[in-house]
């Protein structure tokens, strides 16, 4: 079994993963896939220290962020198609008519 | 609470009604919406007399009325002090509001402007405000009825919506006073936090607290008597603001643009009456230090001659009291300045009559010019107007210090407070010159405004033929008319102390002698905590002789210069005026040399300068604070570009920020 | 005194409940006619659920459900601890209960027409019952699932007006951003899971005070010192999730695209509901879990100078910004941003002396604030019902054609501003004053300076609605029944704060010392 | 779909760097970190029982000291009943007669894909911006959206009139 350290410098290694597809796409959808990723390295992270300390509290409570995460899902792509209806596009860079 | 006190409330409480019943009903009133106003007005005046009765029978009051909320270090609450000072104040400010609702009559309703009931709601809400101010027992209700006195001012002189300069005097007028009151918060909160209590009166009083810290704690890393001088400047720039001194008086020039009544009220009464109100609400705190005293009193002998010389270039009639205001306010800072406490309240009280006097006869005039303003469209108003000419004769004498009108007895004592103190101390010598120095100019542009505007032959169509003024003018007029008269007898001092006579009436009632006084409260309490020497040239009897023959000799030669200059059918303008003199004075040339010299030689660079002064520099600091906000604000919006994705960048860059920072600090990557 | 204990304890989150159950109502009248949707039912059933919410949390308050004994009914622990009702729960559950009630009379004018009534106020009713949850919940598990409750229909609710550039674009900003905080959010929770083994609060505050060298409930061999690390990486991780729900720096930039695109009963929802519950959590999470001084000895920093930084950070960009903005949405946007500054005060003053007083003070604010705030934003929607536009000279001279309404805005402009005598003047002061107390001398600077530049703008709409001449005349304006209603009830409150204010101070107070005497 | 854009990828990846430097921080955070050995559950422990007995709060059933999770299953379903209600008010076509528009703001809308001919200008909207070029799918440019200012003198009392 790897040692806890690998675990948490691989989700660690996954959420930065995920910031950088935040950071540098500008696609919505992958958008979305990056923040899953981020998400589920959190999950990695429950997982594992709830081995750690013996406890199935970080277990349970990475189901929840599971079924949290299909739930943001859900909602991200309604809000990517009504988007796609009012701009013709889901680059997430284009709709700026509000700023400053 | 007991007796008649009982009903002390309902004297703030009156306009108060008034003001919700012409504002849910005013526009199905009669008049309107005037009749409210003037019953409450009428009936808060009517209890103010029965209250300074009592006051007079030996009783005073300092009740809690309602407790706002209670922590275990403080209570907030609101309460009733009616003292000598207090019971004075609501007769004055009651009567004069009183006044104003039926001058309105005249300058409102027979006008046939449009938007009276919120005309007369404000008129209503402001009178209840002041006199709620009048009878705070403690800092924080002062604080707040100070804040809504600035409110409805605001209101009203932006009640002529419509134009273009009414919104934005109101604004300024507005912003900058709340520019004062912003440190005055400060004060407020810095005395809470560090005595506990807000109140004015009693043991539990924040006076007695810091009386008894002084030499024996520390706030805030200072020692006590420095911590209330702090304080006490704090505290002294909401009266700054709201008193117009220098250098925040630039709102009340701009503030004429609201209906000259509302002037009236402003400068007589309210709110530019709370400012030094304030300070003599809480003398007692000022008495502890000596360097706040200096500085009200340096400000004031500054604001005095600054804003008279002002004065006299203007050409607006309502623009030349503006600047006497602020002028005057400059003489009670610097009685207050010099201890002079009585002598402060003296004139705080004449002005307040005389001057509603002279802006509900500019009003007046105003209304028979078919709303000129500009004196030098006017003149011979005299022979067809006479009640308000000889009425604002009345006041311009009174505000000029000609004896025996009221301003003369009042200005003449704060004058010799300054002097006995200034022999000992440079500093406020030098305030006193300057104050006397200002007589000067006060006498010279009072006349001024007189002759330009009632003397002489008509000099536009509207002077020819005025406008009638109606009675609900006239009858105000005429009673301040009098009272400017015979108001200085309520404080004969140099009777007393040369003839020997038991006239200082007004000195025994904010003493307490045969009247109700709070302890703590009276002047003499004060006079032994202000440490100031006084020195006499010729023993007292001489200085007072001196000081009355110095100032009275200096108004009325700036009277005479004003007479004689402005003389004449077609008096005119300053510098050009040589030639109409020559026939008048050829006897008399030195005389016409000196006094053409004084005209251009010095009063007119003078007065330029501090206009000029006033122009540029003042607004324009303040104009520059708005422009270093909006620069900040242009930079930051910049942040905002709308792109999602650099708003995840800046978040991220945060927390990277946070992590690196705080993670070295606390060892995490060891 | 009333007893409400008899009920089971569960009762004690009625006004969650009592939200939540209505959503539920709403769901069955909506699916009963779900073509012809009756408005009055629906924001009825709305309003009528939220204020009986309100009632029961009331009562609740009166019969002293959350006082410790002995004074009072007890603070009540539910689920093992997952959930608690205390003061500071009931507190914020009033807060939600009145803006949800305000928003759903408003909502019944605003969205007229629109397609989806029912969903609308179904989102609107499970969204607060989120926010109330919120106020309760007592582990990072239910911290979690609550702010996923109060944000997900929130989404949607922002981008409801589907075919509207703005209100998508702002659905979609917010939701990324969104998005992408509770990941940072729930990554937090899973480092300091790592680090103390447990995600109940008072656990996680035992395991961080005691030095054991165990954990707290297997009692194997752990030491937390030795994680130190994580510990403060997942702290900073949840201050950053909590500050997008506050619209703090540095997340704010959510905010002003979101309130300006939003309609605007739900812009005033989220920043006043919303807000508050994001505050609750705050609150909640670090009093609780992070008691100051224990963590400050193992992680090396002290929270609430974080909070220090963040809050006089947040005021002033949210003031600067909103002083140059033009669109009135915007403008008030950008000072709910500053309103957030004000509130993190009562956090940053928790680690220094006079903690209670300051804490309190930040819960009036968010208390008065909810009116204000809420009232200012029911005005912008008033405003865009009657289509005059949306910027400063849109609105000059609306005060002669509506009076009654533009008499409420003033309130709501120099309340906001801290104008004595109204409810915003007071919780400044109290703010101030506590800030002193605790010797914050540098964040009691930065709270007058901004106060005194909000001044400029809020006086600037107050001058544009009665001094400015209007740029074209409109004719007439509607006077829609809910939304006047509700405007005038949020404004009457404005003001009836201020002699009410005893009551409100004195429980705003007494929970802030529960919590953190805990 | 990402459009095709002629922006250099080197910039585009700047913020990237971001990401980079924040897996530094967590990295030496993790390696800073004395974490001890697994400990584990017990070998006959069935994981999948206890976490059915932790979801319904068993708690003398347990064997772990697992937190109780029975109010959280509650509320997720709640969540998940919300999420449902929320992507469907998203996703779903009105039908002709109906709209998302509320009727104050009778202006033109851009009501679903087919219909680029409408004005994108609303109540809330940002600004003007010109429907039909968007969706032809042009990127934004700076002109077009640069002034919110001049965007709002086309204001939803515009559309209305």
């Amino acid at each position: 079994m790897m040692a806890i350290e690998g675990y948490v410098l691989l989700s660690a290694g996954l959420f930065c993963i995920g910031l950088f597809g935040i950071l540098t796409r500008r696609n919505a959808l992958m958008f979305l896939m990056a923040v899953e990723l981020m998400v589920n390295a959190a999950v990695i992270n429950l997982v594992a220290f709830a081995l750690y300390h013996g406890t199935l509290t970080g277990q349970v409570f990475g189901l929840f962020v599971l079924g949290l995460a299909a739930a943001e899902v859900a909602i991200g792509l309604g809000i990517i198609l009504v988007l796609y209806r009012n701009f013709g596009t889901i680059d997430v860079s284009v709709p700026t008519t509000m700023r400053w | 609470m007991e007796g008649l006190f009982t009903f002390a409330p309902a004297i703030v409480l009156f306009p108060l009604v008034a003001f919700a019943i012409t504002l849910l009903v005013g526009r199905y009133l009669p008049l309107g919406g005037a009749i409210p106003g003037i019953v409450a007005t009428g009936g808060s005046l009517a209890l103010s007399l029965v209250m300074a009765a009592a006051v007079a029978g030996g009783e005073t009051t300092n009740e809690l009325v309602y407790t706002w909320f209670e922590t275990p270090e403080i209570t907030f609450h609101f309460g009733l002090l009616i003292d000598p000072l207090s019971a004075a104040m609501l007769v004055v400010v009651s009567l004069i509001a009183f006044l104003v609702h039926v001058f309105s009559l005249s300058y409102m309703n027979a006008e046939g402007e449009t938007g009276l009931p919120r005309y007369y709601a404000g008129l209503g809400l402001f009178t209840f405000s002041m006199l709620a101010f009048v009878v705070a027992d403690n800092l924080l209700m002062s604080f707040v009825f100070f804040e809504l006195v600035g409110l409805c001012s605001f209101l009203l002189i932006g009640f002529w919506y419509r134009t273009k300069s009414a919104p934005s005097a109101a604004k300024k007028a507005f912003l900058v006073t709340r520019f004062g009151d912003f440190f005055f918060l400060i004060g407020v909160v810095a005395i809470a936090a560090s005595y506990g209590t807000l109140s004015f009166a009693g043991d539990a009083s924040f006076v007695t607290a810091a009386e008894s810290a002084i030499d024996s704690e520390t706030f805030f890393g200072f020692d006590a008597d420095t911590w209330v001088t702090i304080t006490g400047l704090l505290v002294l720039g909401g009266v700054i603001g709201k008193s117009a001194q220098f250098p925040l008086h630039t709102w009340l020039p701009d503030a004429m643009e609201g209906p000259t009544p509302v002037s009236a009220l402003i400068h007589a009464a309210t709110m530019v009456a709370a400012g030094v109100y304030l300070v003599a609400r809480m003398f007692g705190y000022y008495a502890l230090s000596p360097t706040a005293l200096a500085v009200i009193a340096f400000v004031g002998g500054f604001t005095a001659l600054f804003a008279a010389t002002m004065g006299c270039v203007k050409d607006d009639v309502k623009q030349v009291l503006a600047y006497s205001t602020i002028s005057q306010y400059g003489y009670m800072m610097l009685a207050m300045g010099v201890g002079g406490y009585v002598a402060g309240v003296f004139h705080l009280l004449n002005h307040a009559v005389f001057k509603a006097l002279l802006f509900l006869g500019a009003g007046a005039v105003i209304i028979a010019m078919h709303h000129e303003q500009d004196m030098w469209k006017m003149g011979g108003l005299k022979e067809q107007m006479p009640v308000t000419y000889y009425s604002f004769l009345a006041g311009s004498l009174a505000l000029a210090g000609i004896i025996p009108f009221s301003g003369f007895w009042s200005k003449d004592e704060v004058l010799y407070d300054a002097l006995i103190v200034g022999l000992s101390e440079p500093l406020i010598l030098a305030a006193y010159a300057m104050a006397l120095l200002a007589v000067f100019f006060t006498g010279f542009y009072t006349i001024r405004m007189v002759r330009l505007t009632f003397h002489g032959e008509p000099r536009s169509e509207a002077a020819e033929s005025p406008h009638a003024i109606g009675l609900p003018a006239k009858i105000p007029l005429a009673v301040l008319g009098v009272l400017a008269l015979v108001g200085g007898a309520m404080n004969l001092k140099p009777l007393e102390e040369l003839a020997g006579l038991e006239v200082a009436f007004l000195e025994r009632w904010l003493d307490g002698q045969g009247v109700g006084s709070v302890d703590g409260l009276t002047y003499h309490a004060y006079s032994e905590t202000v440490h100031y020497g006084h020195e006499y040239i010729g023993g007292p009897e001489g200085t007072v002789i001196l000081s009355a023959a110095l100032s009275l000799g200096l108004a009325l030669a700036g009277a005479g210069l004003a007479w004689t200059l402005y003389s004449g059918p077609e008096p005119t303008r300053h510098t050009e005026r040589l030639g109409s003199l020559r026939d008048l004075a050829v006897a008399n040339y030195y005389q016409d040399e000196y006094q053409v010299w004084l005209a251009r030689g010095l009063t007119l660079p003078l007065a330029r300068a501090s206009d000029r002064f006033d122009q540029t520099a003042i607004d324009g600091v303040v104009d520059g604070v708005g422009s270093v906000s909006r620069f900040g604000g242009e930079r930051l919006r910049r942040l905002q570009t709308g792109q999602v994705t650099d708003y995840a960048a800046l978040v991220i860059l945060g927390v990277l920020a946070l992590l690196v920072v705080l993670g070295i600090n606390g060892g995490w990557f060891l | 005194m009333i007893e409400p204990v008899q009920l089971p304890d569960a009762a004690a989150l009625g006004p969650a409940l009592v939200l939540g159950l209505t959503a539920l109502v709403v769901f069955v009248f909506d699916s009963a006619r779900p073509h012809e949707p009756d408005r009055g039912l629906l924001a009825g059933t709305t309003a009528a659920g939220s204020l009986l919410a309100l009632g029961v949390g009331v009562w609740y308050m009166i019969a002293g459900v959350g006082v410790p004994e002995p004074d009072g009914a007890g603070v009540i622990s539910l689920f093992d601890g997952q959930l608690v009702v205390d003061q500071l729960a009931l507190f914020f559950m009033l807060v939600t209960a009145i803006v949800t009630a305000l928003v759903a009379i408003a909502s019944y004018d605003y969205m007229d027409g629109h397609a989806h009534q029912g969903e609308y106020y179904s989102l609107v009713l499970l969204a607060a019952t989120g926010m109330a949850t919120m106020a309760a919940a007592n582990s990072l598990v239910t911290v979690f699932l609550a702010l996923e409750l109060a944000s997900l229909p929130s989404y949607a609710l922002v981008a409801i007006l589907k075919d509207n550039r703005g209100s998508v674009e702002a659905g979609l900003k917010y939701f990324l951003l969104g998005a992408l905080s509770s990941a940072i959010f729930v990554y937090g929770i899973s480092l300091v899971y790592g680090a103390t083994g447990v995600l109940q609060l008072d656990l996680v505050a035992e395991a961080i005070t005691g030095e054991t060298g165990q954990h707290v409930l297997t009692g194997n061999a752990h030491d937390v010192a030795g994680h130190d690390g994580l510990l403060g990486v997942g702290i900073v991780l949840l201050l950053v999730g909590i500050a997008f729900k506050t619209a703090s720096v540095p997340l704010h930039f959510w905010a002003p695209e979101a309130y300006e695109g939003a309609p605007a009963p739900i812009a005033a929802f989220l920043s006043s509901a919303s807000k508050a519950a994001g505050f609750v959590i705050a609150i909640r999470v670090f009093t609780t879990a992070f008691p100051v001084e224990a963590t400050a000895g193992l992680v090396g920093f002290d929270w609430s100078v974080a909070f220090a930084v963040l809050a006089v950070a947040t005021m002033t960009i949210g003031n600067f910004a909103a002083a140059v903005q033009e669109n009135v949405k915007r403008m008030l946007a950008y000072s709910s941003v500053g309103h957030a500054g004000y509130a993190l005060i009562g956090l940053a003053g928790v680690g220094a002396g006079a903690n209670e007083l300051v804490l309190g003070a930040a819960l009036m604010h968010l208390f008065v604030y909810a009116f204000m705030n809420t009232g200012a934003f029911l005005f912008v929607a008033l405003a865009e019902y009657w289509g005059v536009g949306r910027t400063f000279a849109d609105y000059n001279g609306l005060g002669r054609r509506a009076p009654i309404a533009c008499v409420a805005l003033t309130v709501f402009m120099f309340s906001l501003a801290g104008i004595p005598p109204l409810g915003g003047f007071l919780s400044k002061y109290l703010l101030f004053w506590g800030s002193l107390q605790a010797g914050m001398l540098f964040v009691a600077g930065a709270l007058v300076v901004n106060s005194a530049l909000s001044l400029y703008y809020y006086s600037r709409l107050v001058k544009a609605v009665w001094f400015e001449e209007p740029v074209t005349d409109h004719g007439s304006l509607a006077q829609p029944v809910g939304l006047y209603a509700a405007l005038i009830a949020a404004a009457v409150m404005t003001v009836v704060v201020l002699p009410g204010f005893g009551p409100i101070a004195d429980s705003a107070l007494d929970a802030a010392t529960a919590v953190l005497t805990s | 779909m990402s459009r095709p854009r002629l922006v250099s990828l080197s910039s585009r990846l700047v913020p990237g760097l971001l990401a980079i430097a924040l897996f530094g921080v967590f990295a030496a955070v993790v390696v800073g970190t004395d974490f001890a050995g697994y400990v584990g559950f017990p070998d006959e422990l069935s994981v999948t029982a206890e976490i059915g007995y932790a979801l319904f709060d068993f708690t003398e059933l347990q064997e772990t000291n697992t937190e109780s999770f029975l109010v959280s299953f509650l509320l997720i379903a709640v969540v998940l009943d919300a999420a449902l209600d929320a992507s469907l008010v998203l996703a779903t076509r009105e039908g002709p007669d109906e709209s998302v528009r509320p009727s104050a703001f009778d202006g033109p809308s851009t009501r679903s894909t087919d219909d680029t001919e409408a004005n994108g200008t609303a109540a809330t909207d940002g600004g003007a911006v010109d429907g039909a070029t968007k969706i032809d799918g042009e990127p934004a440019s700076e002109a077009e959206t640069a002034s919110p200012t001049a965007g709002d003198a086309t204001t939803d009392g515009g559309d209305g009139a």
